[in-house]
């Protein structure tokens, strides 16, 4: 049976600027779930709040839209209660690298299997434009009126330093190779970040589509390998020719924490029943 | 009082094992047919200082520990000094005569027995060190108390076999010595005892343990937490189970995920929790609010410790009633409860899955260091006529008319929208945190947002506090009504069997949202005079009671040193209004 | 009504500039003497949907806005469809004739006159886009106004002239283009005019910008903040005076880390802020604590939002009452002040620093997106009179007798212990928000406990809301009072302009913690019928009141679509109770 | 004029366990501040919740003892407010790895010249034992009975990943080297972060003294460049041997927060006069 390519598609239609980048990982993700066989419903999504954690309103998929800088939490919860599904954690760069840092560094090292989606757009676009931590030194926002004071880092270092087992770069201009990586990433068995390289047509528009197709590359064009840690690393630092990698960075195996749960090994959490659980040899013993 | 009525403490420095020595003796209070109350008390410095636990066992029902020592297990000098005073005429000591410099001037003249051990060289002798200190203090009670050589061996196979051969004998060894030197004389002089009585079998429980139990019951199967005392042992406790029971337990990276993980597990259909105190639970406001909005239904367990801020971590108090009725911006409802004793955490640790389920929302459990962590004795809980109700939910996913989308948040007449598990074939929903049509889409039209928000509002209406959210204890009408709540609760009643006869009467206060507030104020109305009793600095249940049920008590017994009351000062502090 | 009171509407999506052009007709109005008033709604999304920019301008001051337009100019059709018929029968629309496809009739024969413009050929014969066609709607609007050819080049000049000559010179010509259409015939058949009137200088100014000037006044050294609407503008505004003021403004990685610098910055000895909405606030209340703890002087801004949740994130609720008064776990002192317009934003956004200092304890202020963001004029704020008062602070590092500690938490009789800034030399202190001793140091003692508590909980008794915390509008005895607070205060005043001489007045509550218990309940005492007006969904301020003056209102004018009350609305409703 | 050198001592003595590893940072800072011939009242502590973040009670200097996760907010206001002091962040592993992940990476980027110290024990002590973010994969301890399942990171790498400018790790049973390290972190100008490798003889028994005496070295007597970013990386690698290095692993020259805030170029803002602010201007430009 073919499966109906549009299935992922929703009537509603979202709210972006025209022109925005957000348009292109949205379709994306659709393609990515498309070649990936799935039917809409084996699909959760767990967003935040900013432009890009709409996304999940304009998917066809169970989608919780929640707050902002939260998205993985949830989705970790989603995943250990349901593991069947195909869980995607999606949101902001202000959300996942500003307000949500501490859960993304724990995501990274719990390696739970799923799949996390940043729209990395060196802005907090839905507020209106102030600088994100991964806005240029320097940048002027209605928050740093004489430039932005903090240097960005980047957040595959971050990754990676945290022991992420996959860990890639898309460009929202790109939806065909962007598809490849999300689909990829989904397919990776433990915890997959995806930072994609977002235009924000209304509070970046130095950082045009123009602009970066003139720099991004793929990694795999240079020869990287991304079972290597330390050149996945290099790959992170700022190049003097001012060029952006993108594609697979790194990849490693490690079990994933589900894999450590034998509670788990059976079915889903969600099917066990419960209608009669005995606790009578936990209240033996207590006597 | 009986022979069998008994008031003991041990105490020490943290390290010294005070709390596993307090356990063992309640446990064989406890297997010896008494009813048994264990307090224990700690600073939040893990080694030096001052622990204690006290026990109170007897043949009734034991609501609380009070004063008047039978038995103090000193451990070290700290401990003599700081409870000494506390032992009544005829009551024992016992203590380190070898190398102790506490200064217990005064004490035989108040007819204390000063049962004086050389620890130290009892626990040499027994081949060990300080170690064996709580094993040797054991053996002395024991021996004061009456219990044979073989009582006393199976004590510490109980309380020891499970470190080891080696480990076993050498406590055994030091709690013979130090047995051999109580069991005798100074056994005889002392005039209580710890031979067993008929009794049905019953658990020595905390209220957390409860809770816990009553969860696992409701079919529990997702809990995420981050440490913080007293609601740490839920976590400990369920995680010890996690594979037996078929759940997840995770200690996250902080309490912001911990609530997180289990509101997306509540997403996904299963039934989740968290808990933790006051701190954290500042961190999970934000969550509260979207577990509300989006109908998610989560149990979250508030157990309280003195604030503001870090306060005292280790202690009680009732601080956090106000702020948790209120925490998270906005109108959403929220079930309240808060139990009062074990038997109460076990039926509401149970209950408030299904009252989740049902109104598809947040409900906070609100308990206490006291309640968590004490221990009361009960026949197993009765787990007949508890079932699990999963609320309302759709068989497939039909979608709404004309739309490609399941109606997440549809209007009925209830105000409850069928729920529908992700995974679900035949359609998806979608949902959100900010204002939303039926079919869960953002929308900023006026009518959806007064619709959705009367809809929301309006769901709890059919749970009826007045059928489940007050007790009222002792005779209907009375000269003096106590008014309190929680962790109270047991010391009050405590006090009242103190007090005996007198015509005092007791309102209970349990659903503190939806709150009985008919039911309160016309109990209060009838009753002449009313007092209310708080472990807390500002009577907050007082505040509640005047916001709901319009009716101001002015008279309060307040006490927020972080410590609960003692079932005597409370009887005499109730007496005086008498 | 005069010809020059103005009630305008600009629409349009969001990104066609509907807040500019609305901002300059509304300092347009502001200079030719007008007071304004300027309401403006927007979706939280940042291109399309619907934008609008209401102006009620007038000579009198102007409290808010009402719902019969005089003039609405639709930028496209979606404005044009949702507003037209809150056109009054000799009102104007200007819309797009052109390419215009909104369904207008029957707005002719309500008397509505069509002022349709070729907007798309003006754009075009002026050199360019979409992004003229504001302009050009100004122009026609100005037309219609009667402004002459002179003042519409100053007009532009003022809005434009700062985007560079280019700019300036396109938005001129489709400026003029436009109002070369609409000066003639339309403008002599429209009965509106904005000719000056002479007038004081006024300004125009939101209920943040007035807040952070009041806050620069009182010497506001460190603000740190996270961006959530509507709090937002309080630290872009301060961010862009930042090196004028000498002050640091810190755009920290989330709400925590904001009110985490100011409570440190106030540590340090500096006068700090943060400022937040509901969701944010969330995240602050555990630091919130543990300013009411340590002691700790802080400014908390709270502007409210429709929640729960992310809820309506640009509209405008009064819902988080409740929250802000209980917020964090525990007992401690907190100052809650609801402004209820830009003067009160200004004092109170001064006066909450002194507070802070002088009793040593966080102040909340408590606005929302309507007083945040909507503009009224006033003449320039009066300085005089306005006095730093930095509380008690010790003059030299004395430590305690006997200790090498300063007693930072010296009990007083007042409860304020003096203040040492870090850095002086001669002493150190330590403090935490552990419960401590008078020198700070951490302390599990009972009399510790209790001693710091009543100390802290009694510092604010000398605080009498009585005298600040409450304005009774109008009659002292009216048949009908008005209970409100806050952002609905100048809708309420407007309601009673209105309603002329009924017998109607307006108990506004300004103090919100301490509450001023006792004026309320007289003032409700002697009023034969009461009614609150809340912009929230169940009366937060009347739980308030039955809590605090032991007084149940039930009559209740609530609104919670996430819009304030229009004053006409206000009014109609207020007048079916009288 | 000499100093007192004991003028750092406080007259209470530390609650923690008899052999805890904290005696020995106590000391160590002690000696430090005591070697930058600071004056107690130069020093402003701010530390979080654990048996760590009691120091700043028996350290004789400005302290402010917060909440779990928040010292380095509260450091940052601090320095901000006050430049002149001297200001120390302190706490645990679980309080700044696990609660206060997301301050920690965002101090990082952010430069401010302040100091950071870790007591890094592996567990969460005050709270009896359970498993940090440090801890080792398998740890059993009361939340993890089955073992820990997450794996630990590397403070380090992240710190290094998030930009620090100077990065280095002591070792609680060597006072005299960790003394040395603290006194150059301070003197770093910038964010500076010392990870200090700590016994926990209650919780975590088998790290003992002699475990770690067996493993820890000096980077520099392997000739370790500081100045190399991908040697100080490489470095936070787990060695097949099991030792564990220790030392400065890098250090880098930007400017601090500080220096791009002009209006922090004069007196600092503590010392500004705030008796007659002039706002006229402000309302001026409202009109
Ligand atoms: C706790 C909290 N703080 C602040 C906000 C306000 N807020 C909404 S979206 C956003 C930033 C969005 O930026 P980003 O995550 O980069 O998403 P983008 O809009 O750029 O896709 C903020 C700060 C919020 N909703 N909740
Ligand atoms: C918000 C909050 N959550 C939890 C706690 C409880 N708590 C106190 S100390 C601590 C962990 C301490 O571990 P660590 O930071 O490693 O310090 P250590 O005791 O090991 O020095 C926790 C979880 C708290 N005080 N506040
Ligand atoms: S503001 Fe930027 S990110 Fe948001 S929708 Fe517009 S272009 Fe996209
Ligand atoms: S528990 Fe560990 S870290 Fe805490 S004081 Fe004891 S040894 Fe030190
Ligand atoms: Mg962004
Ligand atoms: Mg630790």
């Amino acid at each position: 049976m073919t499966m109906d390519p549009t299935r992922f598609n929703r009537e509603a239609k979202p709210t972006w600027c025209p022109g925005c980048g957000n348009f292109g990982i949205q379709n994306a993700l659709k393609k990515a779930l498309n070649a990936l066989e799935l039917e809409p419903h084996q699909v959760l999504l767990s967003t935040g709040i900013g432009c890009s954690g709409k996304i999940s309103h304009w998917i066809n998929a169970y989608g919780f839209h929640g707050l902002h800088g939260r998205s993985l939490p949830v989705a970790i919860g989603m995943k250990l209660a349901s593991h069947a599904l195909t869980v995607i954690a999606e949101g902001g760069d202000g959300d996942g690298y500003s307000e949500g840092m501490g859960h993304f560094i724990h995501a990274c090292r719990r390696n739970v299997d799923i799949t996390y989606l940043v729209h990395n757009n060196g802005v907090f676009g839905l507020t209106t434009g102030q600088v994100s931590p991964t806005g240029d030194q320097g940048f002027v926002s209605s928050t740093t009126p004489h430039g932005a004071l903090e240097r960005p880092f980047h957040p595959l270092a971050l990754a990676i330093g945290a022991g992420t087992t996959y860990v890639a770069r898309g460009f929202s201009g790109d939806s065909e190779r962007l598809a490849g990586l999300i689909a990829d990433a989904v397919r990776h068995p433990g915890f997959a970040v995806v930072d994609i390289l977002q235009v924000c047509v209304s509070f970046n528009p130095d950082k045009s589509y123009k602009w970066y197709q003139e720099r991004v590359f793929d990694l795999d064009a240079e020869g990287h390998d991304p079972a290597d840690r330390a050149a996945a690393l290099a790959a992170t630092e700022p190049r003097e020719d001012g060029r952006l990698p993108t594609g697979l960075f790194y990849r490693a195996e490690a079990p994933t924490l589900e894999a450590g749960l034998p509670q788990l090994a059976g079915a889903p959490l969600v099917d066990h029943d419960i209608a009669a659980v005995d606790v009578a040899p936990l209240m033996e013993g207590l006597i | 009082m009986s022979m069998n009525q008994l008031n003991m403490m041990v105490g020490g420095a943290a390290g010294l094992g005070v709390k596993t020595a307090g356990e063992i003796l309640a446990r064989l209070c406890t297997r010896a047919g008494r009813h048994v109350f264990g307090n224990v008390e700690y600073p939040s410095v893990i080694r030096g200082d001052h622990n204690s636990y006290q026990i109170v066992a007897g043949e009734a029902f034991q609501h609380g520990h009070r004063r008047e020592l039978d038995l103090l297990l000193a451990l070290d000098d700290l401990a003599a000094t700081l409870h000494k005073d506390e032992i009544r005429p005829g009551g024992v000591l016992v203590h380190d005569s070898e190398k102790g410099q506490a200064d217990l001037s005064g004490l035989a003249e108040r007819g204390v027995m000063l049962a004086g051990l050389p620890f130290p060289s009892i626990v040499k002798e027994a081949g060990g060190d300080k170690r064996l200190l709580n094993a040797a203090g054991l053996g002395a009670v024991l021996g004061l108390l009456g219990l044979d050589r073989e009582a006393l061996a199976a004590a510490c196979q109980d309380a020891f076999a499970r470190f080891g051969e080696a480990v076993l004998a050498a406590n055994l060894a030091a709690a013979r010595l130090a047995w051999e030197r109580t069991s005798g004389e100074m056994a005889a002089a002392f005039d209580r005892r710890l031979a067993p009585v008929a009794a049905p079998p019953r658990m020595l429980v905390t209220g957390n343990e409860a809770l816990a139990i009553g969860a696992l019951k409701a079919g529990l199967k997702f809990y995420a937490g981050y440490p913080m005392t007293p609601a740490s042992s839920i976590m400990t406790y369920l995680a010890r189970r996690e594979r037996d029971y078929g759940i997840v337990v995770k200690h996250a990276e902080d309490e912001i995920s911990a609530i997180g993980m289990a509101v997306g597990a509540g997403v996904a259909g299963v039934r989740a929790m968290t808990g933790t105190s006051g701190g954290g639970f500042c961190l999970m406001c934000e969550f509260l609010g979207l577990a509300g909005m989006t109908e998610t239904p989560l149990v979250v367990v508030e157990s309280q410790r003195p604030g503001p801020a870090t306060g005292l971590p280790t202690r009680t108090e009732q601080g956090d009633l106000t702020f948790v009725l209120a925490a998270s911006q906005g109108d959403f409802p929220r079930i309240v409860i808060a139990p009062g004793d074990p038997a109460e955490c076990f039926r509401w640790g149970f209950e408030a899955f299904n009252l989740a389920e049902r109104y598809q929302t947040p409900v906070i459990l609100l308990l206490d260091k006291h309640l968590s962590e004490s221990t009361w004795t009960y026949a197993p809980f009765a787990t007949d006529g508890l079932a699990v109700d999963r609320g309302v939910r759709a068989a497939a996913a039909a979608p709404a008319a004309g739309a490609d989308l399941f109606p997440r948040h549809a209007v009925t007449e209830s105000g409850v929208s069928p729920a529908l598990r992700p995974g679900t074939p035949g359609a998806t929903w979608t949902t959100t945190g900010d204002a939303h049509d039926d079919l869960g889409r953002i929308s900023e039209e006026e009518g959806d947002r007064v619709r959705q928000m009367d809809k929301i509002l309006g769901k709890t209406r059919g749970l009826d506090a007045g059928t489940y959210g007050w007790t009222l204890h002792g005779p209907p009408e009375a000269a003096l009504t106590i008014v309190g709540w929680g962790s109270t609760t047991q010391p009050i009643l405590g006090a009242l069997a103190d007090l005996g006869d007198a015509p005092v009467n007791f309102l209970q206060v349990r659903g503190m949202n939806p709150f009985p507030a008919e039911a309160v104020a016309a109990i209060l109305a009838r009753s002449p005079r009313a007092v209310l009793v708080e472990n807390n600095a500002t009577a907050q249940l007082g505040d509640l009671i005047a916001e709901r049920a319009s009716i101001r008590i002015n008279d309060t017994i307040l006490k927020y040193s972080g410590r609960q009351f003692l079932v005597d000062e409370l009887a005499a502090a109730i007496g005086e209004r008498l």
